[in-house]
């Protein structure tokens, strides 16, 4: 592989300041929860349903734990006392409370256990729990072991019909064609909805509701089709959001393999609160560490609002963050898939050179993160022709540096979610670069002090200095300030603030207990 | 002897000189065709997927689907099996009609885009105050790209946006915004022109969403008391005249483009 | 307590397991449309140049000739200007038109394709003597390389060519040969069968030059005589049979296809 | 530029065993001359027009010297002689041959002129006409200085319509778009008329008439959208087939910047007699370069019927030859056009390395040459989407290896000529993948020993080996062998061979001498 000349000093600066602003949110977080984080707790140790109006009975309990002021002690140590409480099975409860026969509060008052009694009792609960998703990550195992999931870079394609039948259809479609990942394109501003929705959908705009149902009917349909074609096909949705932990352990249940993951994507493009969205990311991720699911995160969607070329390091920067965070939520780096973006506008002459830097950068940078890689979209127009050419060149870039995950462009871009032919275009478009160019990478080499290398040199010394300046700032300030993105978002702004309480001193979250001391022990 | 190299040049008849003008066949504007390589060849591409399984069968079906559709001398050049029962058709036609080019009119929003420098006169000589808008991606669209580049001051395309205009005023209220809080904000700032941005339109939801910002303004009787502005890549002026607004703004629009409409408009109506 | 983690893999009722199958909308095949995203969108693209400057008026008229083909909610997503008077457009629409996908039936040439072995024991068995045939690629056409992929020792696509059958004589006169030289040949080596490659169709040459030589052949009261086959790129069996020819082979077309083709009509006509 | 390791010694070889192929190919031409030299030595001197079935002058008067016998002195002598016995001049005598008043050699036997006199007078003429076609040179040398032809490679565009006028439409269009060049395809088989079309010519298949009438339309057309473009747009046609030199000639004359020029095409792909089409050969290279008109060789034609990987060599081996027959036409390297193409199936994984080490092999091993880089023909399918991403990758290639002159591919190349708006986003292909890559092959380096460097080794050392067995076998013997484009072709087969005929003692070409002696004293 054609290497680039990287100063591992700068690096070294890069990290160190990257885990001072890790500190900083550490700090801005601690002691906090979120109803969201509760709700996750709640279905991972297996409320479910909804009531008659279609409020999931996690939301139903946690606002009843809220309104009793019990919340802050976690809604496991609830639950397991209401469960202790009263005679139901966790889903017999669930029923009862979706019914509005009983108000969880009134249920936990019936009896006192001691603190230990409960805390054992939710603890034993929850290593069942654990293990059930640690089987599933098993599966996925062996699943990949047998039918191996193909060389990299994945090819990963969205569907986004809105409606999961017709979804599915195209996901088989596209698994046909050659798809190695489907990802199931959320309805607009699913995000913004404090609960996920029920049951399968067939009613989005510009994708395809996040339920668990849906995520099951998708992940059947997969097996299925991966088991006739020999090859482990992979499943994507979004976790970024005000049910971030939620849509996690979801996902964590239906295995899905890779989710996008990103606090920064909500903060800045779905003005989400910070405190709500770092505290919810933090276990959200967690729960993907457990799961042993990727995640991806959002810095492409930097350059679709700032420009590409002057703002390239601030994708860099951001990815030096988002790896220390994941880090500390447990990932370890082959499942931190890194988000960058093949942004730049194609009429600048040597263009291509600066997206080959950039790539070549971030791979060296991050070697052992799949990296996922985003293809042109700002830049794209009508011209279909174009397009579809521009994407070759996405794809060109992709196979000389060695990206890991290669969401492919599609030529309509512009005009609409993709049609299923454009879908297999676009497939065709990144088989036929790869094959024919598979080696390319290894034969080259960049010229010292060339045009290539020079950019390199310039977006990490922008790097590090920008990270510098957010150690001394703190993120949340240098948000405030508009650091990223071009897009300034107020510290205690945003959506979803309403969902963030102080914990009590007894409060506990026994799967972020476990997960740590599991995966830290590993 | 005459010098024989007088005609050596062209070495034949220079009566055809420059005859490529005249001899061009001339497009009949009455009755106009696709154009391939051969005036009126009537030449068009097509592509398609059908739910079928690709074959001679479903190559079959798409030269006929083709044909229903008036078009001669189909071929399909390419089949493409996208697996699950689904075909992908490339398609060459013959399209057999024409049409009249001489009668086309387009409706355009402005008559006349002015400069920075003019529109802030023309407001000043014929508002002689400051023309309140108020933006908005509404619904659940967080498309803020287009409408930033109308508004904000940097702008678009090297031209500043409204913010920068002295002649106006400009609330922004970006992303996801829903119609009853435009509204709202609307009459809060006492505005003169709503400007909304649609970008996403799958399943319609575009027009979904115009239409009932009308409707509301509507019921709450005070459509009247301001300008309605729609704009986004699949806007045209047409469609927005349809959905009940003022005007529409399509792809590549810039600010002054918006701002002369504006202050015209506004001239006309407090005339 | 029973057990709580009966549930947790699906977490729902498991009475939609295997939905997917059943709840994707069947599509009916009396009443085919193309498919962008959903079934019966009727999603089509299309593109071609109109003969007129590009600018609003240019997309609009796009926009109306695909109207006047039937298509409904026609976008013009690209336009381009070509110079010289001439526009570029890139356009999607839905197409309103279903097609009756059962009542499609499509005529080929072979009825059943044999192996190399088996249609050399076919012709033993059936014939008795090898099958002659004389190839060309008539006209000026002078690409050779479709006629000697049937042809040739080394054939095409990893199979054959007649030249290596046992079952087969074989004369290939290459290329640019006129219809009276391959009639004259065909003659001299009392052939079975013509083979004719065409694979210049500007203007519908082929077709000149093919109904020529069907001409010619009736002409001398000879066109009984011989198996008239021919092949190449916009070639289909319909518009050979169309043409007076017994077979057409368009694009991708192997050896054995023709071989069994030619031994099994052969076959008939002899009994 | 990235630079391949080339082994100079097998070079020294190449060229050291193409010059005893050349020497062959002289001695096979020496002493005889062709019916359409001498046509082209009428044209030359200014014989022109048709009778009343459309044959030209030309063709008349030189069939009626040869049914007298007297060709064998060569046309320019004859008519130096009817001029002098007659009361014509030149036109005048033309027509009055067209009208059948006057049968040539009748007129010659008035009087008996001495040789001397007939000489001087025939070389005053000829300087005369000569003089003519260095004015027309020095004016494009002056339009190229004053409208600069562009950076290269240059951009060239075919049309094909069949009818002059729609071609000058779309060619102008096209030079809107950015051609650099225009080429118009002649119509199928014109290559193996034994005349000259005569005038505008509205029909004609697969492309148009090469006549002089068309050549000078289109270049005013040019001259025309050039000037307003302020690029000098230039103008190609073909000499290869029956015509070779009087189409050079009529080429010269109309002011026609390059020519396609190639005997072996016309031997291999038309089934032409190689003694006819070498003597056409030399004389019309001796006009091409007299005229400063750059010629492009065929050689990319053999990867269309052969196999483009396994008979890479052959195609620079080809190169070598043609190279020095150009040389011996006394073509400067800078009018050299050798013609290569991207063919390999783009199925080859490491398909584009290999492409890229003969582009580099060829680009290094002729490093003057303003290459001809043919596009993807062979492979190209009704795909028009992946299509346009073979050109695209094809553009690629050109633009790492500094190639000349760019053939553009067009997207439709399985289906149909050109339709307008294909030639339009091929240039926009180009123009955006030289745009956006301009400096790539600055940048890069080929690693030694690796796939590139190992492909260009082995195909230079199979030239070599080649060369070396032609050197032996001669090219006449070798092409009876079928050692191009795997097609075999004998020795006395082919057409026109009648048109080949052995010079007097007494035999002369005024121009061929006077081309030859300026040509070699600068
Ligand atoms: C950037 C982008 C994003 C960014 C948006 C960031 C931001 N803050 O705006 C991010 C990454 C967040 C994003 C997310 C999504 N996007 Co998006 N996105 C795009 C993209 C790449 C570019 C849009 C853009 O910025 N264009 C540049 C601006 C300048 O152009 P413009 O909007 O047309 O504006 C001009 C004119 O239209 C006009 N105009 C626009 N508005 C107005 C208003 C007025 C009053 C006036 C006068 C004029 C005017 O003037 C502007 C200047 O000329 C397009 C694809 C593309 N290349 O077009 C997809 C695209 C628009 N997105 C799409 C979708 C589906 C989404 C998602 C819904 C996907 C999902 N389910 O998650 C999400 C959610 C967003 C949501 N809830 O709305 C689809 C829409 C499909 C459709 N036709 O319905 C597109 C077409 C991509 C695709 N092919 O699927 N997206
Ligand atoms: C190779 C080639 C050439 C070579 C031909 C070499 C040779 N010895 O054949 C050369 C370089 C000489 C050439 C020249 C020209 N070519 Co050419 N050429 C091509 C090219 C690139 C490939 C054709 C090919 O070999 N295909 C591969 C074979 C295997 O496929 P096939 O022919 O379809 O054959 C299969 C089937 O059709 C069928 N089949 C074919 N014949 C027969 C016969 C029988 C009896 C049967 C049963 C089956 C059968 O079976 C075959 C195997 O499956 C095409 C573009 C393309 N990619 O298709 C242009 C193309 C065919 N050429 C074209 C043109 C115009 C020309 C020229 C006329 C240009 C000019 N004016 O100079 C010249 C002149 C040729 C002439 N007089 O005919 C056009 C034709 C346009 C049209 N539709 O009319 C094309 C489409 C390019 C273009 N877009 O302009 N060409
Ligand atoms: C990290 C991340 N999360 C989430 C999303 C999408 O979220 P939403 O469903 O809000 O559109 C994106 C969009 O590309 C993303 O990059
Ligand atoms: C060198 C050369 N001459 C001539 C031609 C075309 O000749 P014709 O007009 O015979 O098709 C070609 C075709 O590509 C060529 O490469």
């Amino acid at each position: 592989m054609a290497e680039l000349a990287v100063d591992e000093e700068l690096v070294t600066d890069c990290r160190q300041a990257a885990a001072e602003i890790a500190d900083g949110v550490d700090k801005f977080i601690s002691g906090l929860t979120t109803t969201s984080v509760e709700r996750t707790v709640l279905r991972l140790l297996g409320v479910n349903g909804v009531d008659e109006e279609e409020v999931p009975v996690p939301n139903i309990m946690v606002r009843q734990l809220q309104e009793a002021e019990l919340l802050k002690e976690g809604s496991a140590h609830n639950l397991g006392r209401a469960l202790l409480a009263g005679n139901y099975e966790i889903d017999e409860l669930a029923e009862a409370v979706a019914r509005g026969e009983v108000f969880l509060p009134d249920l936990i008052k019936k009896c006192r256990p001691s603190r230990e009694e409960v805390s054992s009792f939710v603890r034993e609960l929850t290593e069942k729990k654990a293990r059930k998703i640690i089987n599933i990550r098993q599966e996925r195992e062996e699943l990949k072991q047998e039918l191996s999931p193909g060389p990299r870079p994945w090819l990963y394609v969205i569907v986004a019909t809105g409606n999961i039948y017709e979804d599915v259809r195209q996901a088989r479609a596209a698994a046909r064609q050659g798809a190695d990942i489907i990802a199931v394109i959320r309805s607009t501003a699913q995000s913004l909805l404090d609960y996920v929705p029920y049951g399968p959908t067939t009613e989005g705009f510009g994708g395809t509701y996040a339920t668990q149902e849906n995520f099951r009917i998708m992940r059947e349909a997969l097996d299925e089709v991966g088991g006739e074609l020999g090859r482990y096909i992979q499943l994507v949705n979004y976790c970024s959001g005000l049910c971030m932990p939620e849509i996690a352990a979801l996902g964590a249940l239906e295995r899905l393999d890779m989710m996008l993951n990103d606090a920064m994507y909500g903060i800045l493009f779905r003005d989400i609160n910070m405190k709500r969205t770092f505290i919810d990311q933090y276990f959200s991720r967690l729960i993907n560490a457990y799961a042993g699911i990727i995640i991806n995160t959002g810095e492409d969607n930097y350059l679709t609002t700032a420009d590409s070329l002057e703002e390239a390091h601030t994708v860099v920067a951001s990815q030096f963050i988002n790896e220390e965070l994941a880090r500390r939520s447990c990932l370890p780096p082959e499942l931190i898939g890194l988000g960058h973006a093949f942004e730049i506008d194609p009429e600048l002459e040597d263009g291509f050179l600066m997206e080959l830097a950039q790539a070549q950068l971030v791979r060296q940078l991050f070697p052992e993160s799949p990296l996922k890689y985003m293809p042109p979209t700002k830049y794209m127009t009508g011209d279909i022709f174009k397009g579809h050419l521009k994407d070759g060149m996405f794809n060109l870039a992709s196979i000389i540096t060695g990206q890991g995950i290669q969401l492919l462009g599609m030529l309509t871009e512009a005009i609409h979610t993709p049609f299923i032919q454009d879908r297999a275009l676009s497939l065709d478009n990144a088989r036929y670069i790869f094959n024919n160019c598979r080696n390319l990478g290894q034969e080259l080499e960049f010229k010292s002090g060339g045009k290539i290398q020079n950019r390199a040199d310039q977006v990490l010394a922008e790097t590090a200095k920008m990270l510098g300046k957010i150690a001394v700032k703190g993120l949340m300030q240098s948000l405030e300030e508009g650091f990223f993105a071009g897009i300034k978002r107020s510290r205690n702004g945003g959506k979803g603030s309403e969902g963030v309480l102080a914990c009590s001193r007894y409060y506990y979250n026994p799967f972020a207990d476990l997960f740590r001391k599991e995966l830290n022990s590993q | 002897m005459r010098d024989p190299d007088s005609d050596i040049r062209s070495g034949q008849e220079r009566k055809n000189s420059g005859g490529w003008q005249e001899k061009s066949a001339d497009v009949d504007l009455k009755q106009v065709r696709p154009y391939g390589d051969t005036l009126n060849d009537g030449q068009i591409q097509l592509s398609f997927t059908l739910p079928v399984p690709a074959g001679p069968e479903a190559r079959a079906a798409g030269r006929i689907l083709m044909e229903k559709l008036g078009l001669k001398e189909v071929e399909v050049v390419h089949l493409k099996d996208l697996g699950e029962g689904f075909a992908f058709l490339i398609a060459y036609g013959r399209c057999p009609v024409s049409i009249d080019f001489t009668g086309i009119e387009v409706t355009q929003a402005t008559s006349k885009t002015m400069s920075f420098q003019e529109i802030n006169s023309f407001i000043d000589k014929h508002i002689g105050r400051q023309i309140r808008v108020v933006g908005a991606c509404t619904g659940t669209d967080a498309h803020t790209v287009g409408l930033d580049a109308i508004m904000n001051m940097k702008g678009y395309a090297g031209e500043y946006g409204l913010e920068r205009y002295p002649g106006f005023a400009t609330w922004n209220l970006g992303s996801q915004v829903s119609n009853e809080r435009l509204i709202s904000k609307a009459d809060e700032v006492q505005a003169d022109a709503l400007l909304v941005s649609q970008v996403v339109t799958q399943k319609n939801v575009h027009v979904k969403n115009l239409t009932e910002l009308v409707e509301l303004l509507e019921a709450e009787g005070i459509r009247d008391e301001f300008l309605l502005v729609v704009g986004g890549p699949r806007l045209s002026h047409e469609l927005a005249l349809e959905l009940g607004f003022d005007a529409g703004f399509g792809p590549g629009t810039t600010p002054p483009q918006v701002a002369s409409f504006l202050a015209q408009q506004l001239s006309e109506r407090e005339k």
